[in-house]
């Protein structure tokens, strides 16, 4: 009897402990959530009932956080509740903002359409205006021109072309629908008095490399197609 | 005594008591503070309360009169009242007679107990709305007993651009800037305009190999195969040539005005005089 | 054989489920802590994986923070994760003291609360006193009242209702949780004084507008609703 007594009196000791720690994790909980910046340990420890160690309850806080939606951590030696950091996703909001292409790159664009497999240097020398990186860049980040591969020539230059979803964008069923030169004198888009001599070339997206170009190095598309840090913010 | 009457209207547990500041003050007239009451329904309310019954069941008649003897011992004490407490009190005073004598005939279409009724209802409604406004502030509130994220992680926008161009814009921009090319190319002539330096080497690698007189304009032939050429080669050749010969290095020779030019490396260097000669060798 | 096959895909399924709604209370807890305002269903079932029955799984996040220290609780139709309100001792040493109402302002937003919507004149019959203009403004300026419309009645005064501020800061889902609303409806104490074909015994503070209001004129907004210059600062 008296051991029975005993024992019903452990269980209630532990019973009336673990309703304790359960209240003592409440009142921690509740601290942090409400708090508008990390707390110390000491100042936590001053609110939770005297002797209880609060680092202890906090590792057992941290722990129970862990598999959570938000967690609990450390920054700069003081305690707070984050969102944990494999949902940062949820907390960001794609905006679509819908954007002109500027003039030089619609017409380098239109250069890497019609010359492809062409060089950066050879845009330039059909535009006879020197074109700068960002407008590549952009263009790149568009998806509508890729990097095809190196031209087998001195400083080895990375050659242009476009890409599928530049098809798909301009509603082009192949390369060669974009139309040429009497097409565009018949659309008044050039005028019939051209020098003699002018001509346009029968434009071509075969991915195959042609025989003066190289393939990409690994490094190339790195290089390229990452995105600026800068960028971001155009 | 005025302000005892005052007072036994006034029960300890009347909850607004406290409102009152207790005074050491032999003033009487600042006991009460009419201003503490919030208008003449506020001060009813009180003393309906006094009345210890259900406001369903209250006497008019009766809080008519312990109305119209508070405003009594006020002006006793010459309080000053606002307009409207004397309003309800004329009222009220009006009420309590019509209650009083049996209605004959209602003027104004209303009862006098309707009247009374509608009195209690507008009690039972004020001391409701008191009743839960209590309530309602005891409820937790937020940022007094329950509180809200301390820390919120506001939501980040992040600009995903999508690139609009149309495939007019596309041919319009390359066919303009074609366009504005070939002109410029054209204006800026290709004009190969054949330096004096290149008309001097070809100069001397013709007189190099020939051995005696040649006619310039046919050695000059195989420059001036683009006929827009014609008149730079044949311009800069002869420059070329009378600076040559200038120099003694080389012998001219015309037989006539538009005569074709023969031209030879001069041979005898003992033999100056001007290299250029005209009538026939 | 083929029977523990199949329980074992079973389970298989079961223990996928399981991982799915763990993940899926991960996303909305993240939601819930980070969110500076009670959260609609709508905006957080767009953040769930398409299919999912954001309402059954609210209702299991709340019963799972309802023996804690931060609770989820309605407030006016949304969603928000607060402090446990038997925690109020804790936090409130970090209370902000906010000005205490008068009580013509607690009486005033009572009314407003409870007949909405609800005009001036409305709130002085039931008060029986005359309403300061500052009381109302002073409401106003917690922004827990906002001015509503007009009253199709003579003079066309300007009705007040309560807002979303007012059910967030009272802990209130729907106007229907007002305490004693039923008790007032009971005793027939909650009608208002309005022409007999008006009469709306429940208060509501639904945006629409009742038959007997028009909206407000361009210039209300302005002379209630603005913050005053005074205010920005707080």
């Amino acid at each position: 009897m008296r051991t029975s007594v005993a024992k019903m009196r452990v269980i209630e000791g532990n019973k009336k402990d673990t309703e304790a720690r359960a209240e003592e994790l409440r009142i921690l909980e509740a601290l942090l959530f409400a708090a508008d910046e990390p707390l110390d340990e000491k100042v936590l420890a001053a609110r939770l009932p005297a002797g209880v160690d609060a680092h202890a309850l906090l590792a057992e806080l941290q722990k129970e956080y862990a598999p959570r939606g938000v967690n609990l951590v450390r920054v700069g030696g003081k305690w707070s509740l984050r969102t944990a950091a494999d949902l940062a996703w949820l907390l960001t909001r794609e905006m679509v903002v819908t954007r002109k292409l500027s003039r030089a790159a619609i017409e380098t664009l239109a250069i890497v359409a019609y010359h492809q497999p062409v060089t950066r240097a050879e845009i330039e020398d059909i535009r006879g205006v020197t074109t700068s990186k960002g407008t590549l860049d952009v263009l790149l980040e568009t998806g509508w021109i890729r990097l095809r591969g190196r031209r087998k020539a001195p400083g080895r230059p990375v050659t242009y072309g476009t890409s599928e979803a530049f098809m798909s964008h301009f509603g082009l069923d192949a390369i060669g629908d974009l139309p040429g030169l009497d097409e565009l004198k018949g659309a008044g888009l050039i005028e019939q008095s051209l020098p003699s001599g002018f001509s346009m070339p029968v434009p071509s997206d075969d991915p195959a490399l042609r025989d003066d170009e190289d393939p990409l190095e690994p490094g190339d598309l790195d290089l390229g197609l990452a995105p600026r840090a800068d960028q971001t913010e155009e | 005594m005025a302000t005892a009457a005052i007072k036994r209207m006034m029960p300890d547990d009347f909850q607004f008591v406290a409102e009152f500041p207790e005074r050491a003050t032999d003033e009487p007239a600042l006991v009460i503070d009419v201003e503490g009451f919030e208008g003449p329904l506020d001060l009813l309310l009180m003393l309906a309360r006094q009345q210890k019954v259900d406001l369903a069941k209250i006497s008019i008649m009766a809080l008519a009169d312990q109305y119209l003897a508070f405003i009594e011992e006020a002006r006793k004490l010459r309080l000053e009242l606002a307009a409207d407490y004397l309003v309800m009190a004329a009222w009220l005073a009006y009420l309590k007679s019509r209650l009083l004598l049996p209605d004959q005939h209602a003027p104004e279409g209303m009862s006098a107990e309707d009247m009374a009724t509608a009195l209690a209802q507008r009690l039972r409604r004020l001391e409701a709305i008191r009743q839960f406004a209590e309530q309602l502030l005891n409820r937790p509130q937020l940022g007094r007993q329950v509180f809200a994220r301390g820390l919120p992680e506001p939501i980040a926008e992040i600009k995903k651009p999508e690139w609009s161009a149309t495939l007019y814009d596309l041919l319009s921009a390359y066919a303009g800037r074609r366009q504005t090319q070939a002109r410029s190319f054209v204006r800026m002539p290709k004009r190969t305009v054949w330096s004096l330096a290149e008309a001097r080497a070809a100069v001397e690698r013709l007189i190099g190999q020939a051995a005696d007189w040649c006619a310039l304009d046919e050695f000059l032939m195989a420059y001036m195969v683009e006929p827009s050429l014609a008149t730079t080669v044949r311009a800069s050749s002869f420059a070329a040539s009378l600076e040559l010969v200038r120099e003694g290095r080389m012998e001219m020779h015309q037989h006539a005005a538009f005569a074709p030019l023969y031209v030879r490396k001069r041979r005898d260097q003992g033999e100056a005089g001007p290299g250029v000669e005209l009538g026939n060798p």
